[in-house]
């Protein structure tokens, strides 16, 4: 049993570190607007499906990777500009409408542009496993969970910082305040929008070479981010990273050591006993009803 | 015979800070009863305590004779307390009308199935609540208003709304936290007549206002609050010559209103 | 005033139904319902444009009888509740003579009740055992069924030896089904299940399940499902290092599985249709003519074949043949003689129907596959 | 009476459309999907239009509903109407159990929680495969009599789906509009307001999700038995997420937006068949666009907007008129 719950832990900080990063722009994007972004799934997806075409057009591996984050980034700050920024007084339903109307859109285009096969990426360094005791992890694997950390670390310091990270937090915290105190609020958004789905496309190409990607993958990706900047605590960038590690760990350890037909249910169980306990999230600061 | 309202080593903390600290007073029926102290002396905690939206660390609260302790707002609001807010807590997605009428649920029975049902007994309660509601909206002169959306009312017209709403409830005690912030002056009398006539109708006011001229105008009774404690209780005139009340207010220094 | 417009108009309309009606008469009305987008679209994608160029292929020869076939067709995206709704609009608004069609399992499963109502002939593209057997009148399959790929595992398995079978499946229709034959099958053959685990649709990493299973030391693995998730299982179980025989379903029949798997993919073995390896089948294979035709025909417009395009391929020839010999497409007729179907070579295998078979393929339609250098070849 | 003119021009049209288009496939065959989304949508719009709470499970009660009836009539011979009470007795008490510390939750808690709870019903439905028959579906459910008349025509059905749906909008106007109702749109407009004024929101949170549940509940047991055939994918996220928007697209707080939002995203998909791989594409695209710009829905803009036209001709004609 040791070695199952061995390689089970490995799998899950794995694929944890993907819904971390999906997580965390979850988590910026609320944190900046007050929106939860289900499309937040679909930048993934686009992320990868970018990265497998321009592949295929002949482009070197880092330069492809390079123009799909890019064009992630786009479409990212498109959303912002067309769907969020139009409806800007739209309650916390509207958006939610809004933003799975964007997911739904931004499939049916992929539908259209890429078809509907699978796509897999080339493993960033080779496939030759990696032994840890009687478990076994990839390198993409490391390649997931490091540039996971990297990419946690700088959106922190970014945050800390800057200048451009903290007006950010500012904005969230007050958007009145900050535009009177001559911080671009609107383009502070944009912004935002386009960290997210940096952060999304980067775990997609990531995630890609061990789980491929086709037009329809962002759906379950967006879900575990949205559990997992829930799991967190809303609007707390760390708390949505940890709340993304522990959900793919949950998730790997059902189905390693409980029953993997009921991982999911396993899962949300514990993520519904955690919102009823403790209502604002693992990580969450509990606020304060003031009247 | 038990006391109107009185409390008892009152407290509340949050996270080590106390709001309020060791508060014990007692209010008498039928009066207008004022609140008054620096800002963070603790007044609004003391509403949210007395409603039971807060739920106190220490001490009790009687509310004539009943422990108003662990109850919940809707529970106390059944006991005959009822209040307004600093900010209107109005139902802006309802018509004037509307508002008062949930003001009057407490007196109501029709549950969910009488209700969908439409029995003649919801029939004939909605029609006694509207009346009474009516009533109420008549006494705060805002009747001719009762089938505007609320949330085309001005702000003067909206803390009259709440007020004619906590009417409705039929309380025997009313709290009312900043009835005249943000009203010019002729609405601030307005209000002023208004809490008046009310206690003359036999409802005891508790007041909470930044607005001296008319805490003096109208208060029975004032108490001081200062850092969450007790500092001084007396009559208008009494308070205005206290010389500890003179050098809380003036010794804080911050009296930027908020 | 009014009136009369009213009348004219209604008059006109009645001209009109009337002219749709007899003109309807000149051309057979094909309905087809497939999941052409979501899970299971890499069933319908391809038996769609199977159909749609078989059907321009026979119109440009002349029709049917004739008669020029004119395809119905409603995307379902695998949802049976909108497959309800799209066979009772081909059999009410279209009123079409006959279906085929119905991807997965599911919605053809939820159709059945409404074609035997209409008593209409239906051929099924979907894979289960569920939907003839027991034998539904008005209802024909021309997939292998998932009965009959666990068999054919399991022939390979005593062939080889192997008595202890780790069964890793997924959680869509297609994989619990299977996992349900091979755990009712498995006794007959001497086969013991160590492990029963699962997957769900979107999964992205089975390596938790690989090592419960390799913990429960299996001389085999056995994958029943379709989709990305084989391809995962596959390339996991080289990752751990695991070297225990791999056994796939039918449901990876595709280029598409070897390509997405990799290296891990070799040594892999599975039950598939001839048409995988139509190139490599003896000239005396008196179905390589046929398979050679429609895989030749379909990659010249689409790409890699696969033998879920078959699936439409034979349904689609099966009713052709049978309103050929019906002389007409009167439905009791037409059923009776796809029922009567002998010795009809398709691509899924040779056809000999009867009124207790309404699938009519032997064991022998199947052939034991393995992957070798990136390739299938077949196991003798 | 005026406020249920509404409503007797909602019969109106439910009868007339069955006469006008006999046999008419989008009226007999569409009309019950419809009617079956429309009940769901009506009683969600009392939890998510008037009370303000969402909720992306609801789902979930549909499909308890379904396999109740499903599972009792099919496996243990139950007459079917108990096997429906059972449904949704059995709605009851699921939603009776999870609403407490559920409805405790706010906003996008609330929405997570809800949606979790849909994907675990989901995951029960979809594993047990011995009993539910898992993702392959429950087949061979038999249809409903009344008075020894089996049910089993399209017209037929169109009659019980539309009449059942009916009362269930008559249900909700009359719930609306009653002390109760008021209670709910307080508790959507401030609840610490409501709270004061008596309302125990704890409480009447939970009875309209029971409510919104049973309809839900009500609307599966039939569709079990309209449709002879369930399984899982009937009762997923996906449909949870368009009966919201069934109810968002209609206009929230709006009974007949509620019926609106229903027809027009049942229809949707059925007249966007003849663009194939853009009917996904399209579909995102209107769900964005008529919550940009129409924020209020469908139903309520339109009517807004059909009244303003009214109000401007009355007082162009009759000045009078205005008082």
């Amino acid at each position: 049993m040791g070695e199952v719950f061995l390689q089970s832990l490995i799998t899950g900080v794995t694929v944890g570190s993907a819904y971390a990063l999906v997580g965390l722009g979850f988590a910026i994007i609320f944190n900046a607007s007050d929106v939860v972004n289900f499309a937040q799934g679909e930048f993934v997806m686009i992320g990868a499906m970018s990265a497998v075409s321009l592949l295929a057009v002949g482009l070197p591996f880092v330069v492809a990777i390079g123009f799909a984050l890019l064009i992630t980034v786009a479409i990212g700050m498109m959303l912002e500009k067309f769907a969020i920024e139009p409806a800007k007084s739209a309650t916390v339903v509207s958006t939610i409408i809004i933003t799975i109307g964007a997911s739904i859109f931004l499939r049916g285009a992929a539908l259209l542009i890429w078809g509907k096969n699978f796509h897999s990426l080339p493993a960033f360094s080779g496939e030759i496993p990696i032994h840890l005791g009687s478990a076994t992890l990839t390198p993409q694997s490391l390649w997931v969970m490091g540039v996971t950390a990297l990419m946690v670390l700088l959106v922190r310091s970014f945050f800390k910082r800057t200048v451009t990270g903290k007006a950010i937090l500012a904005c969230s915290a007050n958007p009145m305040a900050a535009s009177l105190m001559g911080i671009p609020v609107r383009r502070m958004m944009l912004f935002s929008y386009g960290l997210s789905a940096f952060l999304g496309g980067v775990a997609g190409v990531l995630i890609a070479p061990i789980a491929f990607t086709s037009y329809d993958a962002g759906m379950m990706l967006g879900l575990k981010g949205f559990a997992a900047a829930i799991l967190g605590g809303l609007g707390n960038p760390m708390g949505a990273v940890a709340g993304g590690v522990v959900l793919g760990v949950l998730e790997s350890l059902g189905a390693g050591l409980i029953s993997s037909g009921y991982k999911d249910a396993i899962a949300f169980i514990i993520l519904l006993l955690v919102l009823f306990f403790k209502p604002q999230g693992l990580f969450g600061r509990a606020g304060s009803d003031r009247v | 015979m038990a006391l109107f309202l009185e409390t008892n080593n009152l407290t509340k903390t949050f996270g080590g800070v106390a709001a309020i600290f060791k508060l014990s007073f007692a209010m008498g029926q039928g009066t207008v009863f004022s609140v008054i102290g620096p800002n963070g002396a603790g007044k609004t905690t003391l509403f949210n305590l007395l409603s039971g939206i807060y739920r106190p660390s220490s001490g009790q609260i009687h509310f004539r004779g009943q422990d108003l302790v662990g109850l919940s707002p809707h529970e106390i609001s059944h006991i005959g307390i009822s209040r307004t807010f600093q900010t209107p807590q109005i139902f802006f997605n309802m018509s004037v009308l509307e508002n008062c009428l949930v003001g009057c649920h407490r007196h109501g029975v029709t549950g969910f199935v009488a209700a969908a049902l439409h029995l003649p007994r919801a029939v004939s309660e909605a029609k006694r609540m509207r009346e009474m509601a009516m009533e109420n909206l008549a006494f705060c002169g805002l009747d001719h208003l009762a089938d505007r959306d609320s949330d085309a009312l001005p702000y003067g017209e909206l803390k009259r709304l709440e007020l004619a709403r906590a009417l409705s409830t039929q309380p025997r005690l009313l709290l009312m936290d900043e009835p005249a912030a943000g009203l010019n002056d002729s609405e601030t009398k307005e209000m002023g007549a208004l809490i008046s006539r009310l206690c003359e109708t036999g409802v005891s006011v508790m007041l909470v206002e930044h607005n001296m001229a008319l805490v003096m105008a109208i208060s029975h009774r004032l108490l001081v609050l200062n850092h969450g404690e007790y500092l001084a209780e007396g009559s208008p005139e009494q308070i205005q010559s206290n010389p500890k009340v003179i050098e809380a207010y003036l010794g804080s220094g911050d009296e930027s209103d908020g | 005033m009014m009136n009369n417009t009213l009348k004219a108009l209604l008059s006109g309309m009645v001209l009109l139904l009337s002219c749709a009606t007899a003109q309807a008469g000149s051309e057979i009305k094909l309905g087809t319902f497939l999941a052409v987008t979501g899970p299971a679209s890499f069933l319908g994608d391809p038996e769609l444009k199977t159909l749609q160029m078989y059907v321009e292929k026979i119109n440009r020869e002349g029709g049917v009888n004739g008669r020029q076939i004119k395809l119905f067709h409603y995307d379902t995206g695998a949802n049976p509740k909108k497959a309800v709704n799209f066979v009772k609009r081909l059999i009410k608004k279209d009123r079409v003579d006959l279906i085929v069609g119905g991807s997965t399992s599911g919605t053809t499963m939820a159709v059945i009740p409404l074609v035997e109502a209409a008593k209409l002939p239906f051929i099924s593209m979907a894979g289960s055992v569920k939907i003839i057997d027991p034998v539904k009148k008005w209802v024909f399959k021309t997939p292998h069924t998932d009965k009959m790929a666990a068999q054919k595992i399991f022939l390979d398995m005593n062939k080889r030896g192997i008595k202890k079978v780790g069964m890793i499946s997924g959680s869509g229709g297609f994989g619990k089904s299977g996992r349900g034959q091979v755990l009712a099958l498995a006794p007959e053959y001497g086969i013991e299940i160590v492990a029963d685990e699962s997957y769900g649709k979107k999964d992205t990493d089975m390596t938790a399940q690989l090592s419960k299973i390799r913990a429960a030391n299996p001389e085999a693995i056995l994958n029943f499902g379709f989709g990305s998730g084989p391809a995962i299982v596959t390339k996991n179980i080289g990752q751990l290092g695991i070297t225990l025989p791999l056994y796939q379903s039918h449901g990876v029949a595709s280029k598409k599985y070897i390509e997405m798997s990799g290296a891990s993919a070799e040594g892999v073995r599975l039950p598939a249709a001839s048409l995988l390896v139509a190139n490599k089948l003896p000239d005396s294979d008196p179905q390589k003519k046929v398979i050679l035709a429609y895989k030749t025909a379909y990659e010249a417009q689409h790409g890699a074949v696969s033998t879920f395009g078959g699936h439409g391929y034979d349904a689609l020839f099966l009713a052709v043949e049978a309103i050929k010999r019906a002389g007409s497409t009167d439905k009791e007729a037409v059923r009776t003689e796809i029922e009567k179907t002998r010795n009809f070579i398709g691509a899924g295998g040779v056809f000999n129907m009867s009124p207790k078979d309404h699938l009519g393929l032997g064991l022998d339609a199947f052939k034991m596959l393995e992957i070798k250098n990136g390739d299938w070849s077949i196991v003798e | 009476m005026r406020r249920y003119g509404g409503f007797l021009v909602l019969v109106a049209l439910v009868v007339l459309a069955p006469i006008v288009f006999p046999g008419n496939y989008f009226v007999t065959v569409v009309g019950v999907t419809i009617a079956f989304n429309a009940l769901i949508a009506v009683g969600l719009n009392l939890l998510m239009g008037y009370t303000g709470q969402i909720s992306l499970g609801h789902a979930a009660f549909f499909g308890i509903g379904a396999y109740s009836s499903g599972l009792l009539t099919t496996l243990m011979g139950w007459n079917a109407w108990l096997a429906l009470l059972a449904g949704l007795l059995a709605a009851w008490l699921v939603a009776e159990m999870i609403a407490r510390p559920i409805l405790r939750l706010k906003g996008h808690y609330l929405a997570m929680a809800t949606l979790g709870f849909g994907i675990i019903i989901n995951i029960l439905m979809v594993q047990p495969t011995h009993i539910t028959g898992g993702p392959d579906g429950l087949a061979d459910i038999p249809t409903l009599t009344l008075f020894g008349w089996a049910i089993d025509s399209d017209i037929r059905w169109y009659g019980v789906a539309t009449g059942v749906m009916l009362l269930g909008v008559w249900l909700a106007l009359n719930l609306i509009n009653s002390r109760i109702g008021l209670a709910l749109r307080a508790v959507h407009g401030s609840e610490v307001g409501a709270q004061m004024m008596g309302v125990d929101i704890e409480r009447i949170k939970v009875r309209v999700f029971v409510v919104s549940a049973l309809f839900a509940a009500l609307a599966g047991s039939l569709f079990a038995h309209q449709q002879g055939f369930i399984s899982p994918d009937s009762f997923s996220f996906h449909f949870s997420i368009e009966l919201v928007v069934m109810v968002v697209l209609g206009g929230m707080a709006s009974t007949y937006g509620a019926v609106f939002g229903a027809a027009v995203l049942t229809l949707l998909p059925e007249t966007l068949v003849v663009f194939e791989e853009y009917e996904v594409l399209i579909l995102g695209a209107i769900m964005m666009g008529i919550m940009i710009f129409l924020p209020q829905g469908l139903w309520v803009s339109l009517s807004q907007k059909v009244k303003q036209i009214i109000a401007s001709n009355r007082s162009t004609t009759n000045p009078s008129a205005i008082s």
